[in-house]
């Protein structure tokens, strides 16, 4: 039988991508219907089939040295709405389906239906949600048309705002309600910014958009306010200073895995729209403007988030300030890619060093927060309670969790041998290259201020001074284990020559906006 | 007050029928602009138009059981003519009432020992009698004895409302058919 | 068409009142009421606009049902400790803000450019081929198919999250917000003789949605009100939140939905691709089932989050 | 014939706005909640009623035009329990005042 | 014809504001309450009115929509006072502000 | 001036009174109103926007793609103010709150 539609295209691999974004909505419509126990097992039998799917798709690009793409239904944009997956996008989705799966593993302890009743609460809330998440990310990841991405950013929210008040306490709910109502602000800015652009150009697919927008001699008024809103909308969702305010007590309040979630991967899908906005959809003179105020606020949050990450008295709320710090590098990639000095280098046929780093820092941020977040959970379960001033001495009675939370400091603070290290390392020696030298002094204040409220942790772990410690609870080995693999994975990073990060800069450079043409 | 299996039994059945039929009535009447020619109706749409009716048919029987008694429908015809009759003369007496120059008004209640069981049958009569002009059902009231009051607010206390609610009530339990098992 | 003009004009400026008044009102109640006459107006603007498909939704949706759920939280707000108001600064700033985003707004509304580039020849030129008559159906349920799949997954996710709120001890009990203690015999005779008539006109919304105005967000949404209605008088029970049926229920139309876009991978050529020639009882089918599925939604959503299996808590 | 018709329609909804403008004006003029209801619920239904049957000639026979009339009987409904409704709210916040007559 | 319609249901739009005006500043609740009356005759008249007068189809079924759903809002308006266990009812209390003026 | 631009404005005009009343409004149920009024005044720029598409092709219409877009965004605003009042209930019970005040 024939398709309707004729001009359909799809590259070799393109069902791999519906296949990424149908399996965790399949499963967790399955996860729901069967629930009690059953959502768990469901969950925990479909994560290895995504992190085949992640892998496939990263294979299939790496084979093809191009991205793949899928025209849903088989109706060409722009009428119809296409997944595409490019490098960055398939290193995304991997980092995704390891940091899930790790989570996956480290929650069975936390969320396990209790003997006697068939259905629990927090457990199902937990696992069909952890599903939804992962659907979001991933239908960001792949998205390619800017209504689309708006449903997969709805997805996203109303998956993780229930995370974060799992508990169901007071402080959790109120979390969660400042949350939401970012995060609905956010969306609604983002949709008008998405109904501006269709007005204006009639299209909201991101090829074409760019391409209209490029070929356009001025560009449409409402094509600038469009921007103007859609990045304010994201900065809100991505909580980059100043619109941080709901980000530290949601990612605290919320279970371990659920901060480690929010924190490692949901924060950065808003991030990756910006992204996308600026170099895929926006011509490069009007990004070249933009990433000096992106790059400024950036800074600010790096500064910002440290300072009051060091005057956190719960290990918790120091991790949720760290990410708001970490946030902050994540923006400088903006005025380093951007920027008339890196052309040389795109003319040569490679992508700047820049790009490279934010990507690594992207990845390794998500594998260390992660990381952390369940190091500190399982301090916290082992203690019943995360107040820093309790914690001397923890690292002898949990040396693996706690060289864990140390392997993933190390990535914070920039230290070799780390994929923090060598992020850092490119974006600081792309401000050295691209002669923007402020930038570098940044990311050194920043670098010591993360050294700092790290120490404030370590040092009192680690010390051998003190009464022994009594634990509430005893953590299991397992939990440890996975803790433990996620950090080495952001310190592997490291060690792996850049040479082979190929795999973010395919499909890449064709891409109009990275840098100047 | 759950969902109550209705009564088994013809009288049932041929209730639940009336409906049913009344409902496709209705169907056709909301779906019958959408045929542009009334000859050639595909079957699908018919056969919707059934289930739905069914859908409607099976809420309305669950809802509101069909309760024995005769319903004689020529009462029923005038009840409702009185009734459409008395909105129009209740709306033209709120406008006389509200463009005369001097405000002629004296509101107050009036309590009216109504003789209509407790039930769907009191609930129609007084959403009906809110249609009356100068009257408004506001609640009831536990009377000497077993009977029961509807409480009225009216517009106009030199009005004879009092006989005027209990002439509709008459005419209704004359067109609903009264049923001392009632509700 | 000058009176038309005018009509149009008194029209936003009933809106803009009815807006203003929403935001300073004293009383919590008085604001919400407020909303929900803005929400009727803002339909009949959809008319003005020629969207009738969103006017139906905005009608339904927007001021029917989220009248309700905001009443129902406007009734249970406490009624002391006003909330302290934000520093002059902060309500200074905002109000540039404000001022400088709707001035910015106004003026690209202005400059919009002449020929406004569109995707409306298209999405009527393929519509043939599918069967149907209504464009935007067509828009809904085959050209941008995943985005509506994914919002049949959103409410189900929004009813997880709603459920999520519930008391530990309460799970696997009966939602049990609607619930009236003693509703009132007009209320009553209400829900007995609406539903019917409801369900006729849900079934009919989502029937026409395929050649004119209408669709299965809009018939679910009547249907919804219409079970709503029946759960505040006591007549029917929500169903409890561990039950199986409910829930094949809820995801029957994204399941069925799914479904039917992997078999379009063999059968149609991709995945959420129609067959040809049996586009419109495929689109038919993923409607109804999705009609179900958002009236059932809906009216959890509504009936808020489930309390203790100990019957009804007043 | 057409003439008569369109007359009929003039006529008809002038009076059905005249009925909407004796609701408001009832609404203004009458002292309390419960008999500026009964202005609300009275006369407004007629002038939707009005409204409705002058626009009878104005479109498709017979599905367009019996569909208006189902508007205004589902109108009348909605008018009969909400009236009593909001009624008895405001009774019962009287009765909170004084003592029932 | 279409243009007297409009300016029917700029009359009608018109008093449903005047009343809206009377309605929305209270003094009670329950008079507020009864926007949702006011709104359900008047709103459908006018969007009949306009409907009919620019030829729009599918007005007559959000008419019915509307009008279906009038009874749906007043019923909103009734319920979160009745669930309060029936007793003590925020009807029939006098306003409650919230935001100090 | 056109009824589409005269509602466009008034767009423009809901956008900005929502915004200010999401960021100002001290209230969670104000809160969840302004951003209730700053969707609409989205959608109905979204819908100025169809019309004006639709009006250019088929003279008498509205942009299909734009309207299935702005219901599916309907939808989301309303599950979201589900989700908002439901949180924001529960804030009620647990604190006797309507703010976010003391816990930032």
């Amino acid at each position: 039988m024939d398709s309707l539609a004729t001009l359909a295209s799809a590259t070799w691999g393109g069902p791999l991508l519906v296949l990424a974004l149908m399996l965790p909505v399949a499963a967790l419509m399955l996860a729901f219907v069967l629930g009690g126990r059953h959502a768990e097992r469901v969950v925990l039998a479909t994560l290895p089939i995504g992190l085949g799917v992640a892998v496939a798709i990263a294979a299939a690009i790496i084979h093809q040295g191009a991205a793949l793409h899928y025209d849903l239904g088989g109706w060409a944009p722009p009428l119809g709405v296409s997944l595409h997956a490019d490098g960055l996008s398939a290193t995304l989705l991997l980092t995704t389906a390891v940091v899930l799966c790790a989570v996956g593993l480290y929650a069975r302890a936390d969320f396990r239906v209790p003997p006697g009743v068939s259905e629990a609460r927090a457990p199902l809330a937990f696992w069909t949600l952890l599903l939804a998440v992962w659907a979001g990310l991933n239908a960001v990841f792949l998205g390619q048309d800017l209504f689309n991405l708006y449903v997969a950013l709805e997805l996203l929210t109303f998956a993780a705002v229930p995370l974060v008040c799992l508990s169901g306490s007071p402080q959790t709910i109120a979390a969660a309600l400042r949350y939401l109502l970012f995060a609905l602000m956010g969306s609604v800015l983002y949709l008008l910014g998405g109904a501006l652009f269709y007005g204006a150009y009639g299209t909201l697919d991101i090829p074409m958009l760019s391409a209209r927008l490029a070929s356009g001699d001025p560009i449409a008024p409402a094509a600038l306010a469009a921007a103007a809103l859609m990045t304010a909308g994201l900065l809100a969702k991505t909580a980059l200073f100043p619109l941080h305010l709901w980000l530290p007590p949601a990612h605290a309040g919320a279970p371990a895995a659920g901060s480690a979630v929010l924190s490692a991967l949901v924060v950065k899908a808003s991030f990756f729209l910006i992204l996308r906005l600026w170099f895929d959809v926006m011509p490069a003179s009007l990004t070249h403007l933009a990433a000096q105020v992106l790059a400024a606020l950036g800074a600010a949050a790096i500064l910002f988030g440290g300072v009051l990450a060091l005057r956190q008295a719960r290990l918790k709320m120091l991790i949720a300030y760290s990410t708001l710090a970490q946030i902050g590098y994540l923006f400088l990639v903006f005025p380093l890619v951007a920027n008339p000095a890196a052309a040389p280098i795109l003319d040569l046929g490679q992508t700047p060093g820049a790009w490279t780093g934010g990507v690594l820092q992207l990845v390794s941020h998500a594998f260390a927060k992660a990381a952390m977040f369940m190091a500190a959970g399982l301090i916290a379960g082992a203690l019943g309670h995360d107040q820093l001033r309790g914690l001397g001495g923890i690292g002898r009675v949990l040396p693996m969790t706690v060289f864990a939370f140390a392997l993933a400091g190390l990535s914070l603070m920039g230290l070799p041998p780390s994929g923090g290290f060598a992020s850092k390392w490119l974006l600081l020696s792309a401000s050295i290259e691209t002669g923007q030298w402020w930038w570098t002094l940044v990311m050194l204040a920043g670098g010591l201020l993360t050294g700092a409220y790290l120490f404030r942790v370590l040092a009192p772990a680690l010390s051998t001074r003190g009464p022994p410690l009594t634990l509430v609870k005893p953590v299991e080995r397992s939990r440890e284990l996975v803790v433990l693999g996620l950090a080495l994975c952001s310190v592997v990073l490291g060690l792996v020559p850049f040479s082979s990060f190929g795999l973010v800069q395919i499909g890449r450079l064709g891409a109009t906006g990275i840098g100047l043409p | 007050m759950t969902v109550r299996p209705g009564p088994g039994g013809s009288g049932f059945s041929r209730d639940a029928t009336a409906r049913g039929a009344g409902f496709f009535g209705c169907w056709l009447l909301l779906a019958g602009p959408g045929w542009s020619n009334p000859a050639a109706v595909p079957a699908v749409d018919v056969a919707v138009g059934l289930l739905a009716a069914a859908a409607a048919t099976w809420a309305s029987v669950h809802l509101l059981p069909p309760t024995p008694g005769r319903v004689r429908l020529g009462a029923l015809g005038r009840l409702l003519l009185r009734f459409l009759w008395q909105s129009i003369v209740g709306g033209s007496d709120v406008a006389r009432r509200a463009f005369a120059p001097r405000l002629s008004l004296q509101p107050g209640y009036l309590v009216y020992p109504v003789r209509t069981p407790p039930g769907p049958r009191r609930a129609l009569f007084g959403a009906l009698t809110s249609l009356v002009p100068g009257t408004l059902p506001v609640g009831s009231e536990p009377q000497a004895g077993a009977g029961c009051a509807l409480v009225y607010h009216c517009l106009d206390l030199r009005q004879p409302v009092a006989d005027g609610l209990a002439k509709d009530e008459a005419l209704m339990i004359q067109g609903c058919g009264e049923d001392a098992t009632d509700v | 068409m000058s009176v038309a003009l005018a009509a149009d004009a008194g029209l936003a400026l009933l809106i803009l009142g009815l807006a203003v008044w929403t935001s300073i009102a004293r009383t919590a109640g008085g604001a919400v009421i407020g909303f929900m006459a803005y929400g009727l107006l803002v339909a009949l603007v959809w008319v003005r606009l020629a969207a009738v498909d969103v006017a139906l939704t905005e009608a339904a949706l927007g001021s029917g049902l989220t009248g309700f759920v905001l009443l129902g939280a406007a009734a249970r707000l406490p009624r002391d400790a006003p909330a302290a108001r934000p520093g002059w600064g902060l309500r200074l700033a905002a109000g540039v803000v404000s001022a400088a985003v709707a001035a910015g707004l106004a003026a690209v509304v202005l400059l919009l450019p002449v020929s406004a580039p569109t995707l409306a020849p298209a999405a009527t030129a393929n519509l043939p081929a599918l069967g149907l008559g209504n464009p935007v159906t067509g828009v809904l349920i085959a050209y941008r198919a995943i985005d509506t799949l994914l919002e049949s997954v959103v409410l189900v996710l929004a009813l997880i999250g709603l459920w999520s709120l519930a008391r530990d001890g309460d799970w696997g009990g009966r939602p049990g917000a609607l619930r009236s203690a003693d509703p009132s015999p007009a209320l009553v005779l209400l829900a007995q003789v609406l539903p019917p008539l409801g369900i006729l006109v849900g079934i009919y919304l989502f029937w026409t949605g395929a050649i004119a105005p209408g669709g299965a967000f809009q018939g679910g949404t009547v249907l919804a009100a219409m079970w709503v209605l029946t759960l505040v008088t006591g007549l029917t029970r929500p169903p409890r939140v561990g039950g199986r049926g409910v829930r094949l229920l809820l995801v029957a139309g994204p399941a069925l939905f799914l479904a039917i876009g992997v078999a379009g991978f063999w059968l149609g050529g991709a995945f959420l691709a129609y067959p040809a020639g049996y586009a419109k009882p495929l689109i038919l089918a993923i409607e109804a089932a999705l009609t179900l599925s958002i009236a059932v939604a809906l009216g959890l959503l509504l009936a808020g989050p489930p309390l203790a299996q100990s019957g009804p808590r007043a | 014939m057409t003439i008569a018709l369109t007359l009929f329609t003039i006529i008809t909804v002038a009076l059905g706005v005249v009925f909407f403008l004796a609701g408001t004006v009832g609404l203004l003029r009458f002292p309390d909640t419960l008999t500026r209801l009964h202005a609300l619920t009275k006369a407004d239904n007629l002038g939707l009623g009005l409204v409705v049957l002058g626009l009878l000639p104005q479109v498709a026979w017979p599905f367009g035009g019996l569909k208006l009339i189902a508007v205004w009987l589902l109108a009348l409904l909605a008018g009969a329990t909400v009236g009593p409704l909001l009624g008895h709210a405001a009774w019962t916040q009287e009765r909170g005042r004084e003592p029932p007559p | 014809m279409s243009e007297f319609l409009l300016i029917a249901a700029l009359c009608v739009l018109g008093t449903v504001a005047l009343g809206l005006v009377v309605i929305l500043r209270g003094p009670t609740e329950a008079d507020r309450l009864s926007a949702a009356q006011l709104l359900g005759t008047g709103g459908v008249a006018a969007l009949l009115l306009l409907g009919v007068a620019t030829d729009t189809t599918g007005v007559a079924d959000l008419a019915l929509v509307l009008a279906l759903l009038a009874a749906f809002a007043a019923v909103a308006f009734i319920t979160p006072f009745g669930t309060n266990g029936g007793r003590a009812d925020p009807v029939a209390q006098p306003d409650r502000p919230q935001d100090p003026e | 001036m056109s009824s589409v631009t005269l509602f466009g404005l008034c767009g423009a005009a809901l956008v900005g009174l929502g915004l200010f009343g999401l960021i100002v409004q001290p209230g969670v149920l104000r809160k969840i109103l302004a951003f209730n009024l700053l969707g609409s005044g989205v959608l109905l720029l979204f819908g100025v926007i169809a019309r004006r598409g639709g009006g250019v092709v088929a003279g008498n219409g509205s942009d299909p793609v734009a309207q299935a877009l702005i219901i599916t965004a309907l939808v989301v605003a309303f599950a979201a103010t589900v989700l908002a009042v439901a949180l924001l209930r529960r804030l009620v019970q647990e604190t006797g709150r309507d703010s976010l005040d003391s816990d930032g």
